[in-house]
């Protein structure tokens, strides 16, 4: 099964970018400046209690070991204590990860066919007005950023000009994700804006592409209806192109919503990143990138496979 | 003898400019009989041909005129209409298979929506068996494995079938084929063409084909429409057209198509036909034409009969008097030197896999040697490997007796200078950040020739290529196919080197461009006393330049000899079969 | 910070009613008090769940004996409880306290009785036993929080009377011990208690008991079914949520997704005001936020460089810029409730240049040899880093270049990596308000921030003596020695007295607007006096 | 015919500028950009206060001698506005132009080199994509420090592999034509290769890359100072200033406002400046790349 093959050979190349990632990520709080124990006694301590900690936490290690003792515990799902709590870093995680992905999800379960379908229409009402409209509306929104689009946001719809939204999220400790809906909507809303411009622009390039292909003339040629030729002969082609861009986006609201997510106040990954950033809580931090990067780098992966899937000629070009 | 195709006074227009892309063309083709429109890359054939099904490229919109399929007219049709006469009673054969049929669609599938599209057979059974029929009629497989496979998992001349069976599905009155065969080699090319013929004579369809090919019309069309600018200049059976060519441009285009039966002398014509737009008013050839006088110039000549079913529109038509005249050049100063390049027991490879096996080759001061066979065959890579332009090689060529390193890089600068290479495409072969004056002068500065020097011989090899000294600060996209395979050649020349190697340098020009650079590259190695290298496919071409010949297939060199007797009576059965798929007008005109 | 705080200072009652008054005049909030005693009088309704807001982080802990940040003492004060506590006039009461009774004869031996009946949130009943687990645990050596009680108490100190009784026996005599038991962080718990971090298991004797905590993100308490003062609490739960920021915080409490915001911001006191849904209380107790300048590291070694920025700033313009206006002047003092406030009757110190730039030549600054500093704040905290900014802006256009001070926010661990680390020459900090003996010790011993005092002082012992002695004027007479030093040596700037402020929305009842150590008098009193309407 | 496309993709640069400064959306791009440039520029001239100077009472509105009036600690809203851009601008364009570069000679690298060489740069930077751009910023600069330096350093290294990916590919195609193989015969070295025929031929690529870079950067520079992590956090910045002043958005709006239309005008403005050249480069409009 030369696909499955495949998968396992950019498994593989995935696993190593991840490796790769994390001595990067281990590089850059090893040379943290301020010292860890130090960070979680405060300055009310003593000397031997620091020298305590830092035995404790295997400071004196040379940085091998220590990348290796700690890459070792997160293979196997030991993410360990939070420097700054002193509580096991899961039950801090564990909960917003689910919150973030209920906020992708959403985000996306709108974003990405809204920006499909105007991506293929104004493609095929090419420089028409819809099309001028819609892609220069994406190019703006695509260009703002999502602070400036959130906090816009919030003095339109929640605070200076109307109240009528929620300008933060609440969602209670072991409540679910759901269960402040309208607190959600101005977040969802950011991410559907800086989303979807790219997915659809990405769409209606592609879109674009395949009506102007031989082959699509060819169909046109052999008398098929336009729904047959659109549906059936350019829209499956253009999707190609676009899976990588979803991914690319799904990743990014995954993990790179630390602006939005802080915006909002919203529990997500994003900004418990923010969080332990402003706590220099080590290993909170370092795990927190490396869940974020892992994510990016399936979804490549996902997009890859995909693609391969979904085109013949390399599909049964693998061997 | 009904017609099966009536196109009447059509024009097509430039949306954005309004001017004439094509213009008072009139052609009909009767039932059975296959009509070849022929012409120059940018005179609107394939406008035309589109035009047929009621189709326009992007940008384009049909200005007037008429097109009867049978009873049908076309163009009033609405969309609606248009959609159930395509494939139905007119189909179209586009020029470049691998791309037209879609990727991601099984053939089978791709055949069957035609069918269903027209509710043609009424059941899939019946579907099924016209599908199965269709295949066979195309001599193709028609097992359900076979139509399971996607586009790309078939060869160029499969695609191209299939494409046939395509077109042919729902039995059209009327089909429109675009260049079918460029780009197939020649056997395949054969094989289609029989297809073609067998289709259209047993189900009486009328046929437009399109090419630039003298040689396939001769041998497959019934008649031939020859257009120059976006209209018909000339028409009438195609015995008439080649053996007594009325309008000038015919008789270039005949002179200038080598013929492998024929005669070898090939004689080009300089300039090119003027864009949509830049048109000049009256005749768009008189500026070509060496017999144009003002009245030419004032309106476009009328079609004027010239005899039974063939019509010209020149005001000369009538006088048969040959502006062209065929080469006078004296054969006899050429004179045959010592071996100047050695290629022995030559193996090459892409990363492994062999290509070339244990070649060789001798290539005297001032002859031309051509390396012709199907692509594949691996003449490139042979004459890459001369170049120094190929890793993968083992064996040795020696120029002049040295020994040649095999990468360029690292051979002697004199060596570089001495081996010189013209590619394939005159678009990619010159940077187009460049002017035409640096992209020539590289090889002498690296020869470490003063600017001033260096200067002087660019204009003095600008001279030899015929272009003038003001070329040498455009830059390439300002110029023609034609001129920048000059200023290539140039290039070549300007280190003075002992020997050029030509890779497939005119299959990207028209016929008449390429006749003139044919043309030039003989001049040169008569002037210069150049060994050259004269890779092709192009058979015929090779009568006309050739004073030897080696036949490649598949990385073994099957037949060396004088291309004279080589190709007059082969001795190989490849080059045999090879020789006899070559179309050729004379053969065809006996 | 306001890090934990173990009072080891006492004042006499009579002293205290004087107090009350200046305090009471100067905040002039008597009628309001009275007026909220009777609105607290009237029986609240029952259930409901109340939302508290908060800044807070990561960084959030809970335990009964130790805060570092605003939400761990909100969080301490909803499930423990202290001995005794301060009323308005930070004077120790027994309502509201576990204990019945405190007595000493010596100052150095106090017996302190436990009200009957009281049942920790398991069940248990309060004994004496708790007690002695709960001051063993204060004054242990080993913990962190009892840096300021280890001069007079340690966990041999400490034993059981009876069931119902235990003794502490202090190393010196201390007057009034009292105000330590009324610290809100000297609560009781029961034997074998451990902090969160240890044990999620928090049983104290406060109305509400832990359900769930989260670091960063909130905790959950519920109702105290055997709650020892009868009647209440009246909530179901109390939820404590935190905020990234001030801004997400108060754009909570205007949408109504919070019912209280603790600490908000001064600048939008204008907006909630206006807000009718909502109701604003300010406490002028005395919060403080100092401008350390380490005494014993350039440019500050120089006592005249410590006067000359106390003369550089414009006080006034100072309350405006950083507090819009919200503050009252200080004079470089702290504990204004306090009777020994200002003892000295020292001028306000106006803004004086001319002065300034000559002590400054005289210390041998100039514009070619100017006083260089970086003050470092944490730029979560506007009253923090907007006073720093506002600050080095004052003293370099007001010495017209013989200062060439900056102000650096720290945007991640301020309070591990800058605040008093070594280096460091001047940072910001801040005390929520209490009498002057534990303010004192607070930043003398647990909080050497300026490493005052200068070697060869006394002042330490000053101190001892003054705790020790029974007599007010006497004790006045070295409280004024003290000041003296402080006030010509010491290297605090303190500019104002910030307001507290909190916002909560018009539902909540029962929350006694008067000034108290605590914001919302200690959150109304564990949050057992609040009440919803809805 | 079947020559349009290679003319079109080896248009000249200054045609290619010429070419995207026809169209309306390049030019109104330009004229954004140059608005807020030119405030940039001009503003520290013009500003009536300096940016710490305390004015009046903070958030409030109608002040004499203040435009738009006080901002949390009574400083001119209007006179920082006006000082704040320039340093985003510097160091956003520092950025970009250092990451460019970068990524544009390992992008040739790559594709001259082929092979190992190529492997080794394409995998280093899957390991730098692997992170969302403002991520790997924040990590660096909360990690160390804000300074100028750093922050350059850190949104330029997010940048390299983008730009870097995109040239490789532009030059992959370029590195396959007739041009380069005939330099190859005549013996060019590697280098004169890389930088006299490559490059000139895909600086329509790197100019389009480029300019969407720059949006990028300024956004995510700008983030960074939302976050708290300016380099000079007392000075003002129009990502500071949001954050400062956004908490009294509702009685004193000016102090988030007018930087959050200043970002978004200027971003706007690079924006469509580079969909401007694409469509050129292109023919059709590319989508634009994922984050």
């Amino acid at each position: 099964m030369p696909i499955l093959k495949f998968i396992a050979r950019r498994l593989g190349l995935g696993v190593l970018t991840i490796f790769a990632v994390s001595v990067l990520i281990f590089l850059v709080t090893q040379a943290f400046p301020s010292d860890p124990a130090q960070a979680i006694l405060g300055r009310e301590t003593t000397p031997e209690a620091l020298d305590a900690l830092r035995q404790e936490l295997g400071l004196y290690r040379p940085a091998v070991t220590q990348f290796g003792a700690w890459f070792f515990d997160i293979l196997q799902g030991d993410i360990g204590k939070s420097f700054v709590t002193q509580l096991p870093l899961s039950d801090y995680i564990a909960p917003r990860v689910g919150n973030s992905l209920f906020l992708m999800l959403v985000s996306a379960v709108f974003s990405i066919p809204i920006s499909i379908a105007v991506g293929a229409f104004s493609a095929l009402r090419r420089d028409q007005t819809f099309d001028k409209v819609s892609s220069t509306t994406s190019l703006v929104l695509a260009a703002v950023p999502e602070f400036v689009m959130g906090t816009g946001l919030i003095l339109l719809l929640s605070t200076s000009v109307f109240q009528i939204l929620p300008a933060i999220t609440l969602i209670d400790a072991g409540q679910k994700p759901w269960s402040d809906i309208s607190g959600m909507v101005l977040p969802v809303l950011t991410l559907i804006l800086a989303v979807t411009p790219y997915v659809s622009r990405t769409m209606r390039a592609s879109m674009i592409e395949m009506l102007e292909s031989d082959y699509v003339e060819m169909a046109r040629l052999k008398g098929m209806s336009e729904r047959t030729v659109l549906l059936r002969h350019a829209l499956p082609n253009a999707l190609g192109p676009v899976f990588q861009v979803i991914a690319l986006n799904l990743a990014y609201l995954a993990g790179g919503t630390v602006i939005v997510e802080r915006l909002f106040n919203f529990p997500g990954i994003g900004s418990a990143l923010a969080d332990s950033v402003r706590a220099r809580d080590l290993p909170a931090i370092q795990f927190l990138t490396l869940m974020i990067a892992g994510v990016y780098v399936l979804m490549n992966l996902l997009a890859d496979v995909a693609t391969v899937i979904a085109t013949p000629r390399l599909r049964t070009s693998l061997k | 003898m009904s017609d099966g195709l009536r196109i009447v006074d059509l024009r097509l227009d430039v949306e954005a400019t309004g001017c004439d892309i094509v213009d008072q063309v009139s052609i009909s083709i009767a039932k059975g009989r296959v009509l070849a429109l022929v012409g120059e890359s940018g005179s609107g054939k394939t406008t035309v041909g589109l035009a047929v099904l009621g189709h326009t490229r992007r940008g384009v919109s049909i200005n007037c005129g008429k097109v009867f399929c049978g009873e049908t007219e076309i163009l009033n049709l609405d969309e609606g209409d248009k959609r159930k006469v395509r494939g139905r009673l007119v189909s179209y054969v586009p020029q470049d298979p691998s791309s037209s049929l879609n990727p991601a669609l099984r053939i089978g599938l791709q055949l069957r929506e035609v069918l269903e599209a027209h509710n043609f057979g009424g059941s899939d059974e019946a579907r099924k068996a016209r599908i199965k029929e269709m295949m066979a009629e195309v001599l193709l497989p028609s097992d359900d494995e076979y139509l399971e496979r996607y586009p790309h998992q078939l060869s160029g001349g499969q695609q191209q079938r299939v494409g046939l069976a395509m077109a042919f599905a729902c039995r059209p009155s009327v089909i429109v084929l675009d260049e079918p065969t460029t780009g197939l080699d020649v056997s395949t090319q054969e094989h289609v063409l029989k297809t073609i013929r067998q289709l259209t004579r047993d189900h009486g369809v009328a046929a437009l084909y399109i090419t630039h090919d003298l040689a396939v019309i001769a041998d497959l069309a019934d008649d031939v429409a020859v257009m120059y600018a976006g209209r018909v200049v000339e028409q009438g059976e195609v015995a008439e057209i080649f053996k007594n060519p009325a309008h000038p441009y015919t008789r270039h285009l005949v002179a200038a198509a080598p013929d492998i039966a024929g005669k070898k002398a090939i004689i080009g014509l300089a300039g090119r036909a003027q864009s949509p737009g830049k048109r000049p008013v009256g005749c768009a050839f008189a500026p070509r034409c060496e017999l144009a006088e003002d009245a030419c110039r004032v309106e476009f000549p009328a079609m004027v009969s010239v005899s039974v079913r063939h019509d010209a529109a020149c005001i000369k038509a009538k006088q048969s008097s040959s502006g062209v005249g065929a080469s006078t050049k004296s054969e006899s100063t050429r004179k045959i030197g010592e071996p100047v390049i050695e290629v022995s027991a030559v193996s090459a490879g892409y990363s492994g896999n062999l290509v070339v096996h244990d070649v060789s080759l001798t290539i005297r001061k001032g002859e031309c040697l051509a390396l012709v066979g199907e692509s594949g065959s691996g003449k490139t890579t042979v004459s890459r490997a001369i170049g120094g332009l190929h890793r993968e090689w083992t064996g040795s060529i020696r120029l002049n007796g040295r020994e040649m390193k095999t990468m360029a890089r690292q051979r002697a600068v004199a060596d570089r200078l001495a081996i010189q290479y013209v590619f394939q495409n005159p678009y990619g072969s010159l940077n187009p950040r460049r002017t035409v004056g640096d992209s020539i002068v590289r090889p002498l500065l690296i020869d470490g020739k003063s600017k001033h020097d260096a200067r002087r011989s660019v204009l003095e090899v600008l001279d030899k290529v015929s272009l003038p000294s003001s070329y040498t600060n455009k830059y390439p996209d300002q110029l023609s196919g034609g001129e920048r395979q000059r200023i290539a050649i140039a290039r070549a020349l300007v280190s003075e080197p002992e020997v050029l190697v030509c890779d497939e340098v005119t299959s990207a020009l028209d016929v008449l461009v390429q006749a003139a650079i044919v043309d030039l590259l003989s001049d040169l190695r008569r002037q210069l006393g150049l060994a050259m290298l004269f890779v092709t496919h192009n058979l015929p071409l090779v009568r006309s330049i050739a004073d030897e010949v080696a036949v490649m297939s598949e990385g073994r060199i099957v037949e060396v000899g004088p291309s004279e007797s080589v190709i007059g009576n082969p001795q190989q059965q490849y080059t045999q079969s090879l020789i006899l798929a070559t179309p050729s007008i004379e053969r065809s005109m006996r | 910070m306001d890090q934990q705080e173990i009072e080891t200072s006492g004042l006499s009652r009579r002293h205290f009613i004087q107090g009350a008054s200046s305090v009471a005049l100067a905040a002039g909030i008597f009628s309001s008090s009275s007026l909220n005693a009777l609105a607290a009088s009237v029986p609240g309704k029952k259930g409901g769940s109340l939302k508290v807001g908060v800044v807070g982080d990561v960084k959030d802990l809970l335990d009964a004996h130790w805060i570092v940040a605003i939400p761990d003492i909100v969080r301490l004060n909803v499930g423990f409880e202290t001995l005794m506590v301060y009323d308005e006039n930070f004077k120790p009461t027994y309502k509201d306290g576990l204990a019945e009774e405190v007595s000493t004869k010596d100052g150095i031996n106090w017996i302190i009785r436990l009200k009957k009946g009281i049942e920790f949130h398991d069940g248990k009943t309060l004994t004496a036993d708790d007690l002695v687990y709960s001051w063993q645990r204060l004054s242990n050596p080993a913990e962190k929080h009892s840096k300021a009680l280890r001069p007079f108490l340690n966990p041999a100190g400490v034993s059981k009377v009876d069931n119902r009784t235990a003794k502490l026996t202090l190393l010196q005599a201390n007057a009034d011990f009292m105000v330590t038991l009324a610290t809100y962080t000297s609560t009781v718990v029961p034997v074998g208690y451990q902090n969160y971090a240890k044990s999620p298991l928090q049983i104290g004797t406060g109305p509400y008991k832990l359900k769930s905590f989260t670091p960063g993100v909130e905790s959950t308490h519920v109702r105290h079914k055997n709650y020892w003062d009868s009647g209440k609490p009246y909530l179901d739960e109390v939820r404590v949520l935190s905020f990234s920021d001030t801004t997400a915080l108060t754009n909570a409490l205007q949408g109504g997704q919070i019912d209280v915001a603790i600490n908000v911001p001064l600048a939008t006191l204008p907006t909630l005001k206006k807000n009718k849904k909502l109701d604003v209380y300010s406490n002028s107790a005395g919060k403080i936020t100092p401008i350390c300048l380490v005494i014993d590291m350039d440019p500050f070694k120089d006592v005249r460089t410590r006067q000359a920025l106390k003369m550089l700033i414009n006080r006034k313009n100072l309350i405006k810029q950083v507090l819009s206006g919200n503050g009252r002047l200080a004079n470089d003092d702290y504990s204004p409730a306090d009777p020994n406030y200002n003892s000295n009757k020292y001028p306000m110190q106006e803004q004086d240049a001319t002065g300034a730039l000559e002590l400054l030549s005289a210390a041998g600054f100039s514009k070619s040899k100017p006083v260089v500093f970086d003050l470092k704040a944490p730029d979560d905290d506007a009253a923090l880093s907007g006073l720093a900014k506002a600050f080095v802006e004052q003293v370099n256009t007001a010495s017209g270049g013989v200062v060439k001070a900056t102000a650096t926010t720290v945007a991640s661990g301020y309070w591990d990596t800058t605040y008093m680390a070594p280096g460091v020459n001047a940072f910001m900090t801040y005390y929520n308000p209490k009498p002057y003996f534990p303010q004192f010790s607070g930043m003398i011993f647990s909080y050497p921030e300026t490493h005052f005092p200068e070697p060869g002082s006394n002042i330490k012992d000053l101190y001892a003596k003054a705790l020790g002695e029974v007599n007010p004027k006497k004790r006045a007479a070295m409280v004024a020695k003290m000041q003296k030093e402080e006030h010509e040596r010491g290297g605090y700037i303190i500019p104002y007295f910030v307001n507290a402020a909190d916002s909560y929305s018009n539902k909540v009842k029962g929350i006694n607007k008067r000034n108290s150590a605590l914001p919302l008098d200690y959150y109304g009193m564990h949050f057992k006096n609040i009440w919803l309407d809805k | 015919m079947n020559t349009q496309p290679e003319l079109q993709k080896f248009e000249k640069p200054d045609g290619l500028l010429r070419a995207a400064l026809r169209l309306k959306r390049t030019q109104a791009g330009l004229g954004l950009m140059i608005l807020v440039i030119g405030l940039t520029i001009a503003g520290p001239l013009i500003a009536p206060h300096t940016q710490t100077e305390f004015i009046d009472m903070p958030n409030s509105l109608n002040i004499p001698g203040a435009l738009f009036g006080t901002d949390y600690l009574g400083q001119d809203v209007w006179s920082r506005f006006l000082i704040g851009g320039r340093s985003i601008l510097l160091l956003s364009l520092s950025a970009t132009l250092l990451g460019a570069t970068a990524g544009t000679f390992l992008g040739l690298l790559a594709a001259i080199m082929k092979k190992k060489t190529d492997e080794v740069i394409m995998r280093i930077f899957d390991v730098i994509l692997s992170f969302p751009q403002i991520l790997l910023a924040l990590l660096l600069v909360s990690m160390f420090d804000a300074s100028p330096t750093l922050t350059i350093l850190a949104v330029a290294l997010s940048t390299t592999p983008r730009v870097g990916r995109i040239i490789r590919g532009a030059a992959l195609s370029v590195v396959e034509r007739d041009f380069v193989q005939a330099a190859t015969a005549l013996g060019e070295s590697r280098i004169r290769i890389l930088f006299s025929e490559v490059l000139p031929n895909v600086t329509g690529p790197l100019l389009v890359e480029v300019s969407l870079r720059f949006t990028y950067s300024i956004a995510t520079i700008a983030s960074l100072a939302f976050l708290g992590f300016a380099p000079d956090p007392t000075a003002a910045n129009w990502g500071t200033m949001i954050q400062e002043n956004s908490v009294v958005i509702v009685i004193q709006p000016w102090g988030a406002v007018l930087p959050v239309i200043a970002i978004a005008v200027l971003t706007i403005g690079t924006g469509l400046c580079s969909d401007g050249l694409s469509r050129v480069l292109a023919g059709i409009d590319r989508g634009g790349k994922g984050e």
